[in-house]
């Protein structure tokens, strides 16, 4: 789950990590009103869980209340890498000396959590690792023991961060720790960590990701995340405890099991189709899901065929097939459907389906290549 | 021969009494397991599947009472961290976890604990083990294999079963067959496999499913290219899966441009491994 | 640090653990009235830093608030062990069905924490442990771990603990754990743990201990510890940074190191005295340090000689003679001192003590040879 | 020969700026040690004894400068576990922590840390290491030794001293004296000295001080007898000591009856060791 930027620096600071003064605001009257309770320069700042804002035209700067409301304004009404803009940050301005690149992440080849800092912070730093790999300065963290003082000190000093500022690095890195730590967060990002003009060190922006898997321990933090950043449909999916990702084809795609999901959309390819989502069904999903799942599907006016991919372990093909049933009485589907249910129960799975008017398959090629045919047919 | 479970594989059942834990040990048992015990905290000392299996409240008495020498752990996502070190504390020698859904962070402190402890772990969120013939440990469907001299190892569960049952449609069977799991962390990598592959004597061939995110498959490569002298056939899920989405799989996921099915593919190639367009044609691969 | 029972308490109370309502006294007609406010009957129990209370007749069933004043009344006035009563508990009186010890300490030869537990509660554990080993059940906890709820099951299971209590012994085992590392103890002991008549787990008694060495961390439990309870003696030398323990013998000894300070103690006795403390003046003492230690040997009246041994390593020999010159100007000690240096810069020290009037030795035994003879001839 | 350091050692003091890692890194280099680096935080760049000897903010930072192979640690007991954590993250094998007071918590954490990473750990609260005429590492008074074959292991600190000073006035020398200090959790054990001087050529007898508190002097015993050849001799200081009282080393207190000096006497005694009645007898009995 991604936070936005406003929620990663709450959560920050909640845990002692400075952050400048600024609240979000949905409307440019709101906007202008921070704007004059902060007094001076303010910086509008789009709120959306895409990178590149700054580029975008999503983040300006205002001498004053006025123009702060006239750029919130503005920025409110764009839409950002198609997704609209909805509430913008305002913070105070800071006067900036040096910008840092901070971050605790998870290194999953090394299985720990690994710090990466740099002295160029403030841009992409993927940028900087493609293209400047030695600025990039990486510590891994043991996670039964968390981060040690030491370990700050020497990304302070490979940094050449100036030594007055040693002390207030430290306890931004035990801090951010905390947050990963805390948070259960798979990214802890603080881009820019700002040197002031007046001597501080500031996050200027933050980024965070939770561990969906971990949220249950988190229900401050499940409260966080934004619907309206993400497709009604994977909404929908994930209240079914469906994995769901919409693409742009027409195909839709119906799986038990990730691995195979994502094949058969690839085999959909390879057959000179395009798949129109990514969905998983689960391991051991009932009827119930399995027709929610045929609902999300067919509610993407894009979809000009179906194809039910099944191979039973968990996942029971009778059941599977009892889900289908139920929602094709509910939803009935204009567009041909294609099933193919092999392993646990298959046979029952298949009796059950033989008085519906569907396409069956043998194979996983078989079954894309009909499904590719019906889609163009329809 | 096979590699991790066999006829003397005597198996503890953690998370017995939940309803997938009862389905699974008894498709299990009736494959021909050797399932000693069960453990459901708070439910030691009561018999399941028709007073066949005991029950206890911990693993470390399951194991005192049973030398139960491989545990399965069928236990709800939260509790999975903690069966994991109770196994392993309990003297253990080999984990496999099926439980989805674990939290990373608490990945990262049982991997880090295990391998202090030199406990092997499979998983998690994975479909477990099958050695034909002799011993079914986790879900994969025993009737879709058949004995064999190919090993089979895999990030995923369902396409497993996809390339074991294409394999048996050619009267192909497998030696062991492997799920390691779709988690970016976890117990057991290809590199572990593909090792104990090249010296179980009963393995011939291998084949390795892969998928996107994460550098495992390119590492894998590596070593196929430096160590390996039996064939090795692949297949890589995720051709078109979008960057930046996570694929189900918490480790299916294309990061930053890394991790994709292409560069995977393109790495396996290089190391001489035959990489099949979709899993229907790894049997016609296997046999070239 | 030993903690009292009372201050034991209101740490696990604040960790979450069940206590009994109660309050400490230092009066009986407070005891009276704590009596009042819990209603029904309570438990008088004296707070002094040794075991045995019970035997001792230091704690007592009172039904009403008048028969609790006559008892507090009675046991303040007590002495057990040589130790004055100063304060009482009075806790109410629980209706106990079953009781069992639990605590966890650290295991020295293993490098662990441990938890030990008996379902044989409320008795001496150190009894237990000699004629029931078996009875006692140890779980090793790993330090970076912490401890796993399954161990605290496996505990319960262990000790045929009943179904119904195995949440409640969790949650306290839990908390016990946060106690034992949230306050750095040596030992945090509930003994017994009681299970009561109307079903509830509660802390009867306990006992911590704190290491010494992790007080810097605990500045709240710093201010716990009670100096009624040690020898003035040794609360004076705690404030030099002094290791000082009173015994019964009439030869002061004065040594740098632990190890060395017990060897002297141990020849003086080897050649026929008794020493009358053990004093390790520690590494790198200064003038000063020698001083105060000086001034607390000798306001033991039994002291009929003291002997001076120090091994000059860290420890500076002429600094110790600057010590001992200006302590015996302020001190004017009348009994003769027997003094030994070797080791660091020992000719400057013993240039520096020439014309004070001592008897030097050259080896240890020479040394506490002339201390017990001085003593006998004094 | 020799153990754990000699004239190969290239010592890092941990703490160096400070007064005691100052006073006693003068007087390990005048002993000939080779000090090739220190570590202050915040005093790196710097170079202190006349220029002789690099400073730097991190150990890892010293490490890759200067190849140091071992650390002596000077750092105030709240800082210590982080020192010695540190440099077993940098890659020091070798660790030697002369402070003294650090949390017994602390100490648990670090040992346990350490043994993963088989990092050698000499202390805490410990006086170090000595091989006359190579190298000294610590605090041990380089002029109360000579050469020799009797290698020293102690508990105790200046009590160490007296046994040395003892052999020299006999004309005896040490092949290394190791001080393992006297903190109820440490690095190294007895045990772990006594089966290095077994196998180093030059120690052909040892010298072993104990102290109440404990039971390894009795786990010494028990591998004196099974494991080595060579003569020892012992010394257990605290016969008088009362009981339930922490005789100045944390370590040293007689707990629920247990580590008696009477108890680890008779101990080794049955294992063959003859065991002094006070240090400055141990030259007769070696010599015997």
């Amino acid at each position: 789950m991604k936070l936005h930027e406003y929620q990663s620096k709450q959560i920050f600071s909640r845990y002692g990590i400075p952050i400048p003064k600024g609240r979000v605001a949905a409307t440019a009257s709101e906007a202008r009103q921070i704007a004059e309770e902060l007094g001076g320069r303010v910086v509008i700042k789009s709120q959306v869980l895409v990178g590149g804002r700054g580029k975008a035209g999503g983040v300006k700067l205002a001498k004053d209340p006025q123009e702060a409301e006239q750029l919130a304004t503005q920025i409110l009404g764009m839409e950002i890498k198609g997704l609209p803009v909805r509430k913008v940050l305002v913070d105070e301005a800071a006067a900036i000396d040096q910008e840092i690149y901070f971050a605790i992440t998870n290194d999953r080849a090394a299985r720990k959590p690994v710090i990466m800092a740099s002295a160029a912070g403030g841009v992409d730093i993927e940028e900087v690792a493609a293209t400047h790999p030695e600025k990039i300065i990486k510590v891994h963290i043991d996670p039964l023991l968390g981060l040690r003082d030491y370990q700050a000190r020497d990304i302070a000093a490979s940094m050449d961060l100036p030594r007055e500022y040693w002390k207030d690095f430290g306890a931004i890195a035990t801090n951010l720790w905390k947050v990963y730590s805390g948070t259960d967060a798979t990214l802890a990002e603080i881009n820019p960590l700002v040197i002031t003009k007046d001597r501080r060190m500031v996050a200027l922006d933050g980024k965070m990701m939770i561990d969906d898997n971990a949220l249950f321990r988190h229900s401050d933090l499940s409260e966080m995340r934004d619907i309206d950043e993400e497709a009604p449909a994977e909404t929908e999916a994930r209240k079914y405890g469906l994995s769901f990702i919409k693409l742009d084809g027409n195909i839709g795609c119906m799986v038990n099991g990730a691995g195979l999901a994502m094949t058969s959309m690839d085999i959909v390819k390879l057959f000179g189709g395009e798949p129109a989502n990514f969905l998983d069904i689960g391991g051991g999903a009932g009827a119930e899901t399995v027709a929610a799942a045929m609902r999300i599907i067919l509610t993407d006016p894009n979809v000009k065929a179906v194809l039910f991919n099944i191979f039973g372990g968990i996942t029971r093909c009778d059941e599977v097939a009892k889900g289908i049933l139920t929602a094709m009485a509910e939803v009935k589907p204009k567009v041909p459907m294609v099933v193919r249910l092999v392993g646990t129960n298959a046979e029952e799975g298949r009796r059950l389906l033989a008085n519906a008017n569907m396409i069956t398959a043998e194979t996983l090629a078989d079954a894309a290549q009909k499904a590719v045919a019906a889609a163009k047919g329809a | 021969m096979s590699i991790l479970v066999d006829k003397n594989t005597r198996l503890l059942v953690q998370g017995i009494t939940g309803n997938e834990g009862l389905f699974h040990t008894t498709q299990m048992m009736a494959y021909g397991t050797n399932v000693v015990a069960g453990v459901t905290p708070g439910k030691g000392g009561e018999w399941v599947l028709n007073g066949k299996v005991p029950v206890f409240d911990s693993v470390k008495l399951a194991v005192e009472a049973t030398g139960a020498n491989a545990s399965v752990i069928f236990v709800p996502a939260r509790f999975a961290a903690d069966a994991m070190f109770e196994a392993a504390d309990a003297g253990i020698p080999l984990i496999i976890c099926i439980t989805e859904g674990v939290a990373v962070q608490d990945m990262m402190r049982v991997r880090n604990y295990l391998d202090q402890k030199k406990v092997r772990l499979v998983g998690p969120n994975c479909p477990g083990l099958l050695t034909p013939g002799e011993a079914k440990v986790g879900i994969i469907p025993g009737n879709i294999a058949i004995p064999g001299n190919v090993g089979v190892v895999s990030r995923s569960g369902t396409l497993t079963y996809e390339v074991l049952y294409a394999l048996m449609q050619v009267g192909m069977g497998a030696s062991t067959c492997v799920g390691i799991g779709g988690d970016p962390v976890n117990g057991t990598n290809f590199i572990d496999v593909l090792d104990m592959f090249e010296h179980d004597p009963k393995t011939e061939k291998v084949v390795m499913i892969g998928e996107i995110g994460g550098t495992d498959e390119e590492k894998a490569a590596e070593f196929i290219a430096s160590k390996m002298t039996k064939p090795v056939v692949s297949f890589i899920a995720g051709q078109t899966a979008p960057p930046g989405k996570r694929m189900g799989h918490a480790g299916a996921i294309i990061e930053g441009g890394a991790g994709t099915a292409a560069d995977k593919v393109r790495a396996l190639e290089s190391a001489g491994v035959r990489v099949a367009r979709h899993p229907e044609e790894i049997p016609s691969l296997l046999l070239k």
